[in-house]
């Protein structure tokens, strides 16, 4: 099997999972066996990929050409390769945790629900392996579209509400902008290729290719830019599984990988950094990663405060990426995994909580550390990667970013990560020091009693917490991956 | 001479016009419109245009007058006064379509001029060659038939697209044949005893109308006339018999179930001379190869597209009136 | 026998119109119609073989040679729109049995297979001819032929805009007639290759000058170009069922092809464009016409006549991709024409299935449509994005190169507008899209069945050609490509 | 021969015309409608007449002179039959002559009432406003 | 040049009044009057542009050398045929139009159908409030 075919089988194989398992809606069971094996089977596709790019080769397959010098291509590197190792390892995680959450919740709709899901993956893989802005832009839209049922999942009035803040935001940042700037960038440069160094260098001045990059940056919404991040937090009507998928495997992190592609293959780190374009992005990252971080500690929601902390994690990776240096990108890059798998334990978290013990707000959770101690050791080390403290995978991240912005010899976002990084502590320590240290609301209930969630809810959250502790013992192996990345970032 | 015959038909026809403008009474507006096309009917004769002139007198002051007063008879006779605001929009799109046309009408060759390149590029061949290549010495057949033979097999397809469009909408022959609303018999009798004399007169005019067409139906070769004026003049004697004994009595004699059918057939007559033509190895329409000897065969061809053309058209004439007639029983 | 092809593509549905019109059971009516017009979609699709290479086939009716006789000429151009014509109208055909069913009596459903034959041959007829006058004439048998189809519908405003589009439509040939003649007057000639030849001299002449206003304005009511298209939302929207899925495919289409014949062959770009500046009228009329009827489409709560205006849209950009005058542009007009056609054409197929089930087209009536009939919408969908534009659909390809044109003259802002527009698409469709998979259904409709499968099939039919055509686009941007060359090649 | 042909053609073209002339003048002056249409009447069948035979003896052949003969007998038959159509159709629709006496008007409004024919209006001359609504279709 | 153009200008007006008519009238049955004139004064152009001072009927006949032009003769009487056909087909509609409607006048028929459509917005209106 070529590596070529292999692509191909990634897009497919979710979707050939999917519409398999709407045929066996009325057996639940083998159902869900179905999404596991899919699951498995595509993050072993995923990882077969690696001795290629490893050794530096990029397949790709061309699916379709229907306008000259502008095809529907796929195409492995490492970015792109990272991004699917995380979204379909993850994707396997979110399926066992969806199991035990929804089945927990006697949710309707599980059938769409799964279906949705495959599809959504899918389109992730698509955004992954896109093999020009173009095939990116069709699965970023087949992604916010496949999303859409499983924010509204609930079907009542805020759950509508939610959907149609969620589906108006990204349709219109990507159409108005992206879109509009898709079409700009190949009526410049005549192709939408991603190319090593970019392809617009040749073609634009510096006014342009500002314009150009903060369209981009705003267009792709699902990186929740301030102003249009309110989607995120809209979104956070759906059932948890989604958040989870929204916030750590697919969505945002599409959002953030598309703006690294962006900058990474279409304009090149070297075009950003002669002209200075990437400016207006990085001060709006800059701004939104700390009013973001003040935001979230005025949530009391636990959902609503993992929103806006994602929101101000994502800007963490296009301050990198507007960085315009090896560091900056490094650091984008490693943010995408770790944020990944220090998020996704979070809300696995909130998840299981709200499963077990139907509480929302932050408020409520004092003590319950007693009761579910798993599930709250795993938020504390969650937090902790998302803070960026060692022996975390999160610090790595940090590190690199701090390091690219003291190279870019930019004070004031060095200042800026450091003042977020402690806001991080603010608002997150808080939830698992509650639930350890304060008692409980009601003192009827015994402190002792374990009572966690089910189990195909608590062991998926248990194992990404490890991962986050392994990521930063093992991130090396990982930097052979990523190192690859600013290779192709300058022009060959 | 001519031209100032022309040009007192025009302003006729112009006074004619802003009466019709002037008038709410429709029925008035009506007979107007048909006295209207006869004046034209006039002017084509005074411009030379025998063919057209017939036509227009057979459809436009007949048949298609005919139609307004049966549409009239169901719809009512007159028109409510237009308000204001109506007018102002149009006159405006008027003023300014006429400045376009009048700015456009001082780069016109001169009226009647010889040398317009209307007359110099394609109608010469017409005038001298069609003799040997087609036939008729009427040359408006010959083009209208043979050079021009697939507008005129379009121009069938308009009538009877026309009629099945009537026929779908108010249908024919089959809504309410046969039942006439019965009137009180003292006034039926009374209205025949008024009658009599149109009675007489229609007795003794229906059967010249009627060879007369087949008259202009072959004689369309040479001089004005064709298929089409047959068929129009066929149906006109039907519609009067119609009128003068009433839809049932017509209706006996051209059963409408059955005259539905003869538009397609017509219709396919020609099209068929079109076939054949292509069978034998022609083009679409190419009546030469029909016979052997090619003029021989332009005159068959031309003979029978023409009976194809007066037969849909005839029967598509007496079809509408029967249908809207229908409608007011 | 090769060489009569057109001579045949044009006779199949002409001559099986009458045999039609005399059968009296309306299902051999039907299977002589559907027969017909699928064998005039292989002999199309047989002339666009033998023209794919940028051959021309000519073809002398009566055997008379042009400019005497009326001659038959088929490129690339009218080779693309008569696939368009016959197979999307087949399409539709063979779906219309279905939708008659139990509303019209067997013998008027034959009558009515006789119009919709009619309509089809009028519609091939306008397409190959070469010659102007014959032009006018078969646009007639067309026109006429649809205000009666549209008058069928069943609501009584059926009638009121049947009648308002006579008027328009009979105002609109006669401005072509005047304009035929003007051209006849000034050059002697009627065929229009000879017209091209001989206009060239004339350009200074006041005549020729009004022809060309009085043919824009003319076709311009025909094609229902803002702000002429206001016979357009109420004809498409009480028309019967199917019958608005045919003529929202086809008629209009083919009079912007006539459009495009007239603009840039017979008067020629350089006339039209370059000395009478046609482009300055036509691009702000298109950019109006753009965001008006998508603004409206947005308002309305009747699903047709949602569709209805967003065909007013659609139909101004396809002029607009002509008025801006450069290669994509012209591409994305004639290839948008292709595409949305089929879109739209299924798009009204797939809501006369809907309404053939719950009997209304309004919003609150379609209400969770999408759980009841989940084939039938899901094909709506699919087309429905194709509308939007998305890519990996042939909306997308079009509209790419609509930009693509907008761009290349350096009009950012207008490229801006159409994306503002295309978000305006996304809404009135997400619209319909919503109502049918989120909402639920009303009680009156919660035993809705799925539709029959002969309307089915043909719906999904048109959906995969709207993906296929997103994905393979030699046969709509490539021939529109070469057309396009062509046109400003010579200029 | 010639000579005399002319002179009798002459003679009737001038008679033509005067009937012609007269038939205008009465048409503008007559009272009321009766009297109208027996002013025109006369144009058709004096005016017109004569002026067709007054052409007929000029004719050029025997074809023509018997087309134009043909032409005069159509004429005489269908223009005095549709005058007297119409002036039946008036009259039954209750106009009355101006010039009749009132008792013979009152005994005409009595019994006669209105009459309508089969196609209504297509034989009817200028009825009354109200009539039309009584022509209507009886709807589908 | 005033008798060059004469009759082009009488058939403009012609044609101007025709279109008014179709334009500025509400009834029904009178657009069509209007529309019937308005085609009948194209046919009048083109006769007049076919016409050749001293021609005659274009008959063959060997004692004639100069004939008017045949060719807008058979434009014009297709165009006649192509009229009635219209005109037929629209009277047609319009006695529809009465039954449907028992009027023609347009600015009525606009009122009802505005009504109409009013109810039916009203009464979407009311479905979408009750859920």
């Amino acid at each position: 099997m070529t590596d070529s075919t292999l692509l191909l089988l990634a897009l497919l194989v979710p979707l050939a999972g999917g519409l398999l398992l709407t045929l066996q809606s009325n057996s639940p069971n083998t159902r869900d066996v179905i999404s596991l094996v899919t699951a498995t089977l595509l993050f072993l596709i995923v990882l077969s990929l690696y001795p290629a790019v490893l050794s530096g080769d990029t397949p790709s397959i061309v699916l379709a050409e229907p306008i000259k010098g502008l095809s529907f291509s796929l195409e492995a590197e490492p970015l792109g390769l990272l991004f699917a190792t995380i979204a379909s390892g993850l994707w396997i995680l979110t399926t066992l945790y969806g199991m035990g959450y929804m089945r927990g919740n006697n949710e309707t709709n599980q059938t769409r629900f799964f279906f949705c899901f495959a599809i959504s993956i899918s389109a992730a893989m698509g955004i992954a392996f896109a093999g020009n802005l173009m095939t990116l832009f069709v699965f970023y839209e087949m992604l916010t579209l496949a999303t859409y049922p499983l924010v509204t999942h609930k079907g009542n009035e805020d759950a509508r509400r939610g959907g149609r803040i969620y589906l108006g935001i990204l349709m219109f940042t990507s159409i108005g902008f992206l879109l509009f700037a898709t079409l700009w960038t190949f009526n410049l440069a005549g192709t939408l290729d991603f190319q090593p160094g970019g392809i617009l260098r040749e073609h634009v001045g510096p006014g342009t290719a500002m314009i150009l990059l903060t369209l981009f940056a705003f267009g792709t919404g699902k990186a929740a830019l301030m102003p249009f991040h309110r989607w995120l937090p809209a979104a956070m009507v759906a059932p948890t599984p989604v958040s989870a998928l929204l916030h750590a495997v697919a969505v945002v992190k599409a959002g953030v990988f598309t703006i690294l592609k962006i900058t990474i293959y279409i304009f090149g780190i070297d075009l950003i950094a002669d002209t200075g374009a990437g400016t207006i992005v990085m001060w709006v990252a800059t701004f939104t990663l700390v009013v973001a971080s003040i935001v979230a500690l005025t949530k009391d929601n636990l959902k609503a405060r993992l929103a806006y902390s994602t929101v101000g994690q994502l800007s963490y990776v296009i301050v990198g990426a507007m960085l315009a240096n090896a560091a900056g990108i490094i650091g984008a890059t490693m943010q995408i995994a770790m944020h990944a798998m220090g998020k996704i334990t979070l809300f696995f978290c909130a998840g299981a909580i709200y499963v077990a013990t139907h509480k929302t707000e932050i408020s409520d959770m004092r003590g319950l550390g007693y009761r579910m101690p798993f599930t709250f050791a795993a938020f504390f080390i969650g937090s902790l990667s998302i803070i960026g403290l060692p022996p975390l995978g999160g610090s790595w991240a940090k590190w690199h970013l701090l390091m690219g912005s003291i190279e870019a010899t930019q004070w004031i976002i060095v200042a800026a990560l450091l003042v977020s990084s402690l806001l991080n502590i603010a608002y997150l320590i808080p939830v698992a020091a509650r639930a350890f240290y304060m008692a409980p609301d009601s003192p009827d209930k015994g402190p002792t009693t374990i009572a966690e969630a089910p189990l195909l809810c608590v062991v998926p959250l248990c194992i990404t917490a490890a991962g986050s502790v392994l990521l930063f013992f093992f991130g090396d192996s990982l930097n052979q991956l990523i190192s690859l990345i600013p290779l192709r970032a300058t022009q060959p | 001479m001519e031209f100032l015959i022309n040009s007192l038909l025009l302003l006729m026809l112009v006074a004619t016009v802003f009466a019709i403008v002037r008038l709410k009474r429709l029925m008035i507006g009506v007979m107007l419109m048909g006295f209207f096309s006869l004046l034209s009917a006039n002017i084509f004769m005074v411009l030379d245009a025998v063919d057209v002139a017939f036509t227009e007198a057979a459809v436009g002051a007949g048949v298609s007058t005919i139609f307004f007063l049966a549409a009239l008879a169901i719809v009512g006779r007159t028109s409510k006064p237009q308000n204001a605001t109506r007018t102002f929009v149009p006159l405006a799109a008027v003023i300014i379509t006429g400045a376009l046309l009048v700015y456009a009408s001082f780069d016109m060759p001169y009226f009647g001029s010889h040398d317009a390149p209307a007359h110099n590029h394609v109608v010469p061949r017409y005038l001298n060659d069609s003799p040997n290549e087609v036939g008729p010495p009427n040359i408006v057949t010959s083009v209208l038939a043979s050079y021009r033979g697939y507008d005129t097999l379009g121009e069938v397809g308009v009538v009877f697209t026309a009629f099945i469009g009537v026929f779908l909408l108010l249908g024919a022959g089959t809504r309410k044949s046969g039942v006439e609303r019965p009137a009180p018999p003292n006034v039926q009798a009374e209205s025949m005893r008024q009658k009599v004399v149109l009675r007489e007169v229609s007795d003794l005019l229906i059967a010249p109308v009627l060879i007369f067409a087949l008259y202009v139906q072959w004689h369309g070769d040479f001089g004005p006339g064709g298929g089409f004026q047959a068929g129009v003049i066929f149906a006109s004697g039907v519609i009067l018999y119609a009128l003068i004994y009433g839809i049932v009595p017509a209706q006996k004699v051209f059963p409408p179930r059955k005259l539905a059918y003869f538009p397609g057939i017509g219709f396919l007559l020609y099209a068929l001379v079109g076939v054949v033509s292509m069978m034998r190895g022609g083009n679409f329409l190419d009546y030469g190869v029909l016979v052997h000897d090619p003029l021989h065969g332009q005159h068959y061809g031309i003979l029978i597209i023409e009976l194809g053309v007066g037969i849909t058209v005839a029967a598509v004439m007496i079809n509408i009136f029967f249908s809207l007639s229908e409608r007011s029983l | 026998m090769i060489e009569q092809l057109p001579a045949i593509q044009l006779l199949l549905t002409l001559l099986a119109a009458p045999i039609c019109s005399m059968l009296r059971n309306g299902d051999h009516a039907w299977r002589l119609a559907t027969a017909a017009t699928w064998l005039s979609t292989v002999v199309a699709i047989m002339l666009l073989i033998q023209v794919w290479d940028g051959g021309v086939i000519s073809y002398q009716m009566g055997g008379w040679p042009p400019p005497w006789g009326i001659e038959v000429r088929i490129d690339e151009l009218n080779a693309l729109v008569l696939l368009l014509v016959t197979l999307f109208g087949s399409l539709v055909i063979t779906a219309l049995r279905e939708s008659l069913r139990g509303v019209m009596r067997h013998q008027r459903q034959s009558l009515y297979y006789t119009t919709f034959l009619l309509c089809f041959a009028a519609l091939i007829g306008i397409t190959i001819t070469a010659d102007a006058f014959n032009v006018f004439v078969f646009l007639e048998v067309s026109s006429l032929s649809t205000y009666a189809l549209i008058a069928r519908g069943r609501d009584r405003r059926a009638l009121t805009a049947s009648f308002r589009y006579l008027i328009m439509g009979t105002i609109g040939a006669t401005f072509i007639l005047i304009a035929i003649g003007f051209l006849y007057m000034v050059t002697g000639t009627l065929n229009m290759q000879d017209l091209s030849e001989r206009l060239p001299a004339h350009w200074d002449n006041r005549v020729i000058q009004a022809s060309l206003a009085f043919f824009t304005v003319g076709i311009a009511l025909k094609v229902a170009v803002f702000p002429l298209h206001y016979w357009l939302p109420n004809a498409y929207t009480y028309a019967p069922k199917a019958t608005t899925a045919f003529l929202a495919a086809t008629a209009t289409k083919v009079s912007l092809y006539v459009m495009i014949r007239f603009l840039f062959d017979v008067y020629g770009i350089e006339f039209a464009f370059e000395k009478m500046q046609l482009s300055t009228i036509l691009v702000p009329l298109s950019i109006a016409g753009i965001l008006i009827a998508s603004l409206v489409a947005i308002f309305q709560n009747d699903a047709k006549r949602l569709l209805a205006w967003s065909s007013v849209a659609q139909l101004s950009y396809m002029v607009l991709g002509l008025a801006l005058l450069n290669a994509s542009g012209i591409t994305a007009a004639i290839s948008h024409m292709f595409n949305h056609a089929m879109m739209k054409a299924g798009l009204f197929l797939a809501l006369a299935a809907m309404i053939y089930r719950v009997n209304s087209s309004k919003l609150h009536d379609l209400a969770g449509i999408g759980r009841t009939m989940p084939l039938t919408t899901g094909a709506f969908a699919v087309m429905g994005v194709g509308l939007i534009g998305v890519p990996m659909t042939a909306g997308f390809v079009s509209k790419w190169y609509l930009i693509s044109g907008t761009l290349d003259k350096g009009w950012l802002p207008l490229a801006a507008l159409l994306i503002v527009s295309s978000l305006m698409a996304v809404v009135y469709i997400g619209k319909i899209i919503d109502v049918a998979y989120f909402k639920p259904a009303p009680p009156q409709h919660a035993d809705v069945r799925e539709a029959p499968l002969s309307m089915l099939i043909p719906c999904w039919i048109f959906a995969l050609l709207t993906i296929y055509f997103g994905l393979d686009t030699r046969i709509t941007a490539g021939l529109a490509g070469r057309v396009a060359q062509s046109y400003l090649g010579v200029s | 021969m010639s000579m005399a042909l002319d002179i009798v053609s002459l003679i009737l073209l001038c008679a033509g015309s005067f009937f012609c002339i007269t038939a205008g003048v009465g048409l503008m002056r007559m009272p009321d409608f009766y009297t109208r249409a027996h002013a025109a009447s006369i144009l058709d069948s004096m005016g017109a007449g004569l002026i067709i035979l007054g052409l007929t003896l000029q004719a050029p052949s025997y074809l023509v002179a018997i087309k134009l003969l043909f032409t005069f007998f159509f004429l005489m038959i269908t223009g005095l039959a549709a005058i007297h159509a119409l002036a039946q159709s008036v009259n039954v629709a209750g106009v009355n002559p101006k010039l009749a006496n009132i008792v013979q008007r009152l005994h005409k409004n009595l019994n006669d009432g209105r009459t309508r024919s089969i196609t209504g209006a297509v034989t009817d001359g200028d009825n009354s406003p109200t009539d039309s609504d009584n022509n209507r279709g009886d709807g589908k | 040049m005033i008798a060059g153009l004469f009759n082009y200008w009488i058939v403009i007006v012609l044609m101007m009044a025709g279109l008014y008519i179709v334009m500025s009238s509400g009834h029904l049955v009178k657009k069509i009057v209007g529309l019937n004139i308005f085609q009948t004064a194209v046919f009048i152009l083109f006769i007049s542009m076919g016409k050749i001072a001293g021609g005659t009927a274009p008959i063959i006949d060997s004692a004639i050398t100069l004939y008017s032009n045949p060719l807008t003769h058979v434009l014009i009487l297709t165009a006649i045929v192509v009229g009635v056909a219209t005109t037929a087909l629209g009277l047609a509609i319009a006695v529809r139009i009465h039954e449907a409607y028992d009027t023609v006048e347009e600015d009525e028929i606009t009122a009802m159908d505005a009504q109409s459509l009013h109810e039916e917005n009203t009464a979407s209106l009311a479905a979408e409030s009750d859920k």
